[in-house]
């Protein structure tokens, strides 16, 4: 009954936890969360995927954005733990270099 | 537009997982123990959780029901498909099952015996009650085709009145 | 007989759970990562355990063919059904997917970028791509009905030769 | 990927751990081994169902079987652990009082 995702957010440092399955019905509402956690310009993010068992092109999307964001506001971003489904999508998508999973 | 779900597989064991999967799911649309929301998702959609009262007798219920097909319809030998059409509706769920396999009368099913002790638990027939229990109706037409309905209501929200 | 599982739904995103599993099941009868024999049944039937590449290929790409039927087809507003008939046969799986939304030509979308860093990481179009990759072979047949064919093969069991 | 039971003897006491769901595809396999349970004549049986998540009425007659068979061979048998749907289904067949539950 957990939520797919919590959020830790330690002095300037972002931790982002996703579970379960990141789909096109449950990505809504972590870009939502993804938002709130870029406008706050953190030093650091952490993902940790190594409660997520299935994705999808919308779970990435997500993913893209909040990389991207956190990029853009000039901080750190590292993703890890990817396993299984996940880490077999973000292979296909040459994702995995990029995000050096 | 009343939304109905239909699955159809072989009437053998091997596609009980895929039946009861289904029907989880779809009695989860009706108990509300599945994310309604895509805003606000509640639970790890991989779990197969029927925890929810309602989802708990839907499942077990049917669960009984694909058995009997297989087993004593068809004989365990397949050789026809079970058919499930399920209408979720916001207050309760119906599933027909519709099988090509060999009729019974429901009639002789015996009955569990009343007082059970270690002398009289029941080592088998004890599908049917089960499934009859859980359920709200459950109606079997011989046939072939045969037709089973089963109907299980979600209670009304409890309101709570004055102070605890 | 060909055994063929056929699955109907509302054409929404809230029964893409139970073509999901439904999918993820079967695939899991072609590679036999769910239990095929009763007698030695190895794995937690309600855990949808999709880790076998075979069960990861098939459900990925049928996610997102499914994301894109209630999403690009019937544009989020349902209105029809999403029909899906499963074919699994002992090394390959066979899913044809019906729909009756707005057709598309496939041959307008758009390519991912060859090279990947991190300007040109793609926010959206990896669908298609997705499911092309992860399958054997993937047909679409504008109508409608709107027919996708995916197909996914089983590999040969890898046979150990000589001494390691 | 763990087995829907498994078998721990210690001494004279015969420990059932059972897992994930009983029902008509795994309960055969379970009933042979309450076969061999029962031909050892263990003093004592515990049947853990914590872990157990779905049982249907083939299940029930196996552990049925194992209850009648090692009382019938002057064992003590508990049964612990029972829970939701599993729970539901020895209270509905009243069985609950009977195991103890
Ligand atoms: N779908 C069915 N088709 C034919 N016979 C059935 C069917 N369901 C139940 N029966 C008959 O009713 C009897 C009682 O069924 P049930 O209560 O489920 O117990 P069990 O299956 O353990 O015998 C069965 O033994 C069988 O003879
Ligand atoms: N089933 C479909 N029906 C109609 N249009 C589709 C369908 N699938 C894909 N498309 C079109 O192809 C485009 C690319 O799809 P896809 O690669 O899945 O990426 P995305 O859905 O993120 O845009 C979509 O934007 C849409 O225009």
């Amino acid at each position: 009954m957990a939520a797919p995702f919590d959020v830790q957010r330690t002095g300037d440092e972002t931790k982002l936890m996703v579970r379960g399955s990141l789909d096109i019905n449950s990505a809504p509402a972590l870009a939502d969360e993804i938002d709130k956690i870029i406008a706050t310009k953190p030093a650091k993010v952490t993902v940790d995927l190594s409660a997520l068992d299935l994705i999808d092109s919308s779970g990435v999307a997500a993913l893209v954005k909040l990389y991207k964001g956190a990029r853009g506001g000039g901080g750190a971003i590292t993703i890890t733990g990817a396993r299984d489904q996940p880490l077999a999508i973000f292979k296909l998508l040459r994702m995995d270099k990029v995000f050096n999973l | 537009m009343v939304a109905m779900i239909r699955l159809s597989v072989p009437g053998t064991l091997r596609y009980r997982p895929i039946a009861v999967r289904t029907v989880a799911e779809a009695a989860r649309l009706v108990s509300g123990s599945s994310p309604r929301d895509p805003k606000n998702p509640t639970i790890d959609p991989l779990a197969l959780d029927i925890r929810h009262p309602f989802d708990t007798a839907v499942v077990s219920a049917f669960m009984e029901i694909f058995n009997n097909i297989a087993i004593h319809a068809y004989q365990r030998k397949g050789g026809g498909t079970i058919d499930i059409e399920i209408t979720p509706s916001p207050d309760e769920i119906v599933i027909e099952v519709k099988d090509n396999g060999r009729p019974f009368d429901m009639g002789n099913v015996v009955a569990l015996p009343d007082e059970l002790d270690e002398e009289s638990l029941p080592e088998g027939g004890m599908g049917i009650h089960i499934a009859k229990t859980m359920l709200d109706e459950m109606t079997y037409a011989p046939g072939p085709p045969n037709l089973w309905r089963l109907c299980k209501r979600l209670p009304a929200p409890q309101v709570a009145v004055g102070r605890s």
